[in-house]
């Protein structure tokens, strides 16, 4: 165990991945300057500047990955997906189908997203839902250091297009890392805290929040379950599916907005497959559905609160609610 | 492992241009009939399709669009599973699932076709990455409109080609439409290949519906490419000489300047050539009509007897 | 009372607010071809074919609408979409936020998808949901000729952003379309069926395999209740909240994939706002979530059908489903 | 309203650039002490600015992006507001929703700032479309960076201006980098203003250290325009002394170019110009960068007396 930043954690996964299979190669805007011990590691064919033009970066994953290489694509900021949309949802996430499976497409796509920065909302956008809502895609997005490592490594691994996505507001929080191969499989969240009256789930910069909720309502002697998803697609139900059960109360939480989001899906699930156990209403906790603002004091703001989850908890779980 | 057609001899080009409308025009007059969608023509740009493909080696790679019969009948694709694919049925190149718009043919070197206009330019740059990097023999020859050009895409592919050096020939087929749209309205000037200047890459315009003019113009393209010279934009200059799709009225369309190009005709212009230059005979055409018939007719069959894909296929060829 | 149907109903109400607002113009990829009609009644100037450009089309329209113009672009279909997101979902979605309310964008992009012509999943993915999932835009979606006509005129004379979706699979359905100016207003749901067992929420092309569904039902004792969202953004949760407090039991259908999509929202909707009048889990019958295949044996295969809807509410109509 | 500073003297030209200087440094200065997020400054531009703002008439319209704190200061916007918005006070332009990456100032007739790299080339068609059918005077002026000429919409927005012949300054700041990354290695040849050819528009490159130079580039560009001549892409050619926002090392930047343009220093190029030509003496420019001083000092300190904004307006203009 060693304990590094989530931006550390990213880096050893690159170098790792790199290191263990020559036809991973890294591209983007700025990845040969801002990763110099990358390039200096893997040569310049490996590690690559790009003109400023997201289109063809993604473009040129989609077409790279194809034909035999592993590229890994940094995006930078969630919203400037919307200039490559065409590669990674019309082909990444298509192709293979439309050719009736002539084609894989091993990539991986980053890109940041989430409040922390001030830099509004044509920088901060949490985009996620868009992907989780286009077919042949998964969509990765960590909370800790060790899964940030161990799902890049797997998502580079992985034989299809993988949208690797990054809060911001979590690259410098450090964490226990195993010093080991260390991989985190795609597809399985975990339950980060045990609890019977009430199950929390959530992903990203909230998964602190939620723990912190946690905790403080287990000093007023509610119990609350923690689930981090860690795969936003393919969802791992069962695991939330379980605890619902179990809890019978279930908040959901994210920076999002609420509107078709990932809490949305999760909603419907625990009220499709999970009814007859629930004993109130299913809450969601989420960002609002404006623009990120830049301004500091509104964009703290923005983000759900601790305190907000424990009065959303408290809600679910006073008796009134049950619907027992 | 389908083997290819040697296009080198005169003939051979000609019974490929000849396989082509042959087959297009076939589908077009099922499509009218049965009512079925019906998928776009080339007609009238099978020169441009042969003479490029007849000059490309087996190793390289072919990117192409939603108008791709030419190309993948020229590289020797089945015009059966073409037209089975085309209906949508089990025994089409892929499974049905693709229909006419986005056919490709691993197998045949004819990988990513893509409907989304500019897709195969998006993707032309990470194939030609591969064989680059993989040390693969080949180079990459991207198929793409006068249409496709005006995609923001395009400046972005030819721009990082020309960086990284890739080998790719970037092969517009200017057929001066872009659906239902002129391509003057669409830019100022005539020509696509001037465009070149400003990613410091070759460009060069070629007559289309000369295949021997566009067979040798693509045999210095990538004689220039193979020489580590880069990318190059060739233009192929042709016309739409049926509609977007099928059916299609071509009411928009003006009627003088398609009975030009209807006058240039790239089959009756390469049969000229062979009655002039290798004596070719009216009988030798009708042998060889003969046999192209007799082909489609097979191919046709073929496709009609092949099954639906069952419904369990519906959920199949999503993750690897 | 006319008969039409939604294309023609799509041509009258342009043509009418061309009329109406000398402001309002249309452009687009053939769109002076296919509309002679509108080239000859209102020039060059107001109706325009464009170069093969997505990306610009849709930010010419932003751009004007933020200056004056009141635009109607024409996108073709919903994959296209791909390439315009910046200008629809960064400038058009934010950029009246991020400046402090400076700008208004009173524009309207056209886009259809659905299945019905066999052209593959790069023309047909249904993405409304991520558009929903988009701040500072409106959704429509219609499913009758009359909406088709009344919401296209509120989507132009609306000062906001407006996707305007298209299920191909409807442009020659035939409806009653009023004589009168016909508006109908963004934002409310149509309730076309009372019935107190079950609520159908639907929207687009699976509203008629609903009523299909509801008259199947009707015929073995079940009153099925269906509404017709039209509008996705902004949602009318209060018609869909007030039936599922009635009927206590809700199917909600759509061609679009299930993860993340419109009916995640409004089943996470029901089950936080209506969850004590549940008798039934909240069922999703929607598109799989693969791309569109062309074949058309698989293509018919997508759709939701009226059989799948009647046994879906079969299902929780069933007794054994009640929480009660 | 506020009112536009009349730039037509040489002296008014060294003063809006030694104000964009000083207003830049005070805020990567405060940046450094406070740790606020910094912004993007354009040290080393200013004459571009200057010099094509300069030319501009009051019916104009400006669209911007990330680095424009020298167009709208040139403009006349309020150093005081801006700074507000930067450090995201109530009394910013944009209510402190902004920040400093996508100020406009609607007023100033500075429209819809985008930060995303491309995003005004995306917009400024349907200004300038706007302004040709409502009638309007003005032409549109859109800057945007060497980056950006690489990202598809500037291909994509160049056409239609051209073939729609809108009026159009673009105005490409070619200051040699895009963020990290130097333009050596996105673009083959050295200028954007060449690719102009491509859409049969002018293209011309300026020296954009040299505000009368381009001043007098500028005042030709829109004549050409104002005449009807449609869309102009101008360059100015400069450099981007300071990192890409503030804080930032610059350890990837090449020592010897940096001297060598940090020695062509757009304002020590015009007061040595001035002082040879007009006269100016030490004391002209001591007494100048005194006013510049308080009034920086007096705009920094309303920034920040300026409140924050309330949390409700997290909620407000999000729809018309
Ligand atoms: C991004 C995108 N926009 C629009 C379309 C609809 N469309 C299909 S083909 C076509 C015309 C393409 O013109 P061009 O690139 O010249 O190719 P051509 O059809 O003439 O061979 C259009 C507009 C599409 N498939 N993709
Ligand atoms: C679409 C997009 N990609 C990337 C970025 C991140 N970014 C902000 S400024 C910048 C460099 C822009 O370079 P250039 O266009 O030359 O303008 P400059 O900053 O040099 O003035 C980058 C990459 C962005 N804001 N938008
Ligand atoms: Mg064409
Ligand atoms: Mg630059």
């Amino acid at each position: 165990m060693s304990v590094i930043t989530v931006n550390e954690a990213i880096a050893q996964a690159l170098a790792e991945e790199m290191r263990r299979d020559a036809r991973v190669l890294m591209f983007g805007e700025g990845v040969a300057t801002k990763r110099p011990e990358l390039l200096a590691e893997f040569g310049e064919a490996r590690v690559r500047n790009t003109p400023l033009a997201e289109a063809i970066i993604a473009g040129t994953a989609v077409g790279a990955a194809a034909t035999g290489l592993r590229p890994v694509v940094d995006l930078l900021f969630a919203p400037f997906l919307c200039y490559a949309m065409d590669a990674l949802v019309n082909s990444a996430g298509k192709l293979r189908y439309l050719s009736g499976g002539q084609f894989d497409f091993p990539l991986v796509a980053i890109a940041m997203s989430g409040s922390g920065w001030g830099v509004g909302a044509q920088h901060n956008h949490n985009v996620e839902a868009w992907f989780a809502h286009s077919p042949g895609l998964k969509v990765v997005m960590p909370s800790s250091a060790a899964d940030f490592k161990g799902l890049l490594k797997s998502a580079i691994r992985d034989d299809n297009p993988v949208l690797f996505f990054v809060d911001i507001g979590l690259l410098y929080h450090s964490g226990e890392v195993p010093d080991d191969e260390a991989l985190v499989p795609i597809g399985e969240a975990a339950v980060l805290r045990r609890g019977q009256d009430a199950t929390l789930v959530s992903y990203a910069k909230t998964v602190p929040v939620c723990l912190q909720a946690a905790e403080a309502l287990a000093a007023s002697g509610i119990s609350a379950e923690v689930i981090d998803l860690r795969t936003i697609k393919p969802l791992d139900a069962a695991t939330v599916l379980a605890s619902a059960r179990r809890t019978g109360r279930v908040v959901v939480v994210h920076e999002a907005s609420a509107s078709c989001g990932v809490g949305a899906e999760l909603a419907a699930l625990v009220a499709e497959h999970a009814f007859d156990s629930l004993k109130a209403p299913v809450q969601r906790l989420t960002g609002p559905d404006v623009p990120a603002p830049a301004s500091f004091a509104l964009e703290q703001a923005y983000v759900p609160r601790p305190e907000e989850v424990v009065a959303a908890v408290r809600r679910v779980a006073n008796p009134q609610c049950s619907a027992a | 492992m389908s083997e290819y057609p040697s296009l080198d001899r005169p003939e051979a080009l000609l019974e490929a241009m000849l396989l082509i409308r042959a087959y297009e025009l076939r589908l077009a007059e099922h499509s009218a009939r049965s009512g079925t969608p019906g998928s776009c023509t080339a007609v009238g740009q099978e020169a441009a399709a042969v003479g490029v493909v007849s000059a490309l080696e087996r190793d390289d790679l072919i990117l192409t669009n939603h108008r791709s019969a030419g190309h993948l009948l020229a590289r020797g694709a089945d015009p059966g599973r073409m037209m089975a694919e085309v209906m949508g049925r089990s025994h089409g190149y892929c499974k049905g699932k693709s229909g006419s718009l986005h056919i490709s043919v691993r197998e045949l070197g004819v990988v990513l076709t893509s409907t989304i206009v500019g897709g195969e330019l998006s993707l032309a740059t990470g194939v030609a990455l591969s064989q680059t990097m993989l040390g693969r023999p080949g180079i990459v020859a991207c198929f793409f409109g006068d249409g496709a050009a005006g995609e923001g895409i395009f400046h972005e592919s030819l721009n990082l080609a020309a960086v990284w050096k890739l080998p790719i020939l970037f092969v517009c087929e200017n057929n001066q439409w872009q659906a239902f749209v002129h391509r003057r309205e669409t830019m100022l000037g005539e020509h696509v290949a001037t465009r070149a200047a400003a990613y410091g890459m070759p460009g060069v315009t070629v007559d289309g519906n000369d295949v021997d003019a566009v067979r040798a113009a693509t045999l210095a393209a990538t004689a220039a490419i193979r020489d580590g010279g880069g990318p190059y934009l060739l233009e192929t200059s042709t016309y739409r000489l049926r509609g977007h799709g099928e059916p299609d009225d071509q009411a928009y369309v003006d009627r003088t300047e398609l009975t030009a190009w209807q006058q240039r005709d790239p089959i009756a212009l390469a049969k000229a050539r062979l009655r002039a230059e290798q004596g070719f005979t009216f009988g030798d055409f009708a042998r060889l009509d003969a046999r192209i018939a007799a082909r489609i007719d097979a191919a046709f069959a073929f496709a009609q007897a092949s099954p639906w894909p069952d419904a369990s296929e519906l959920l199949t060829d999503v993750y690897a």
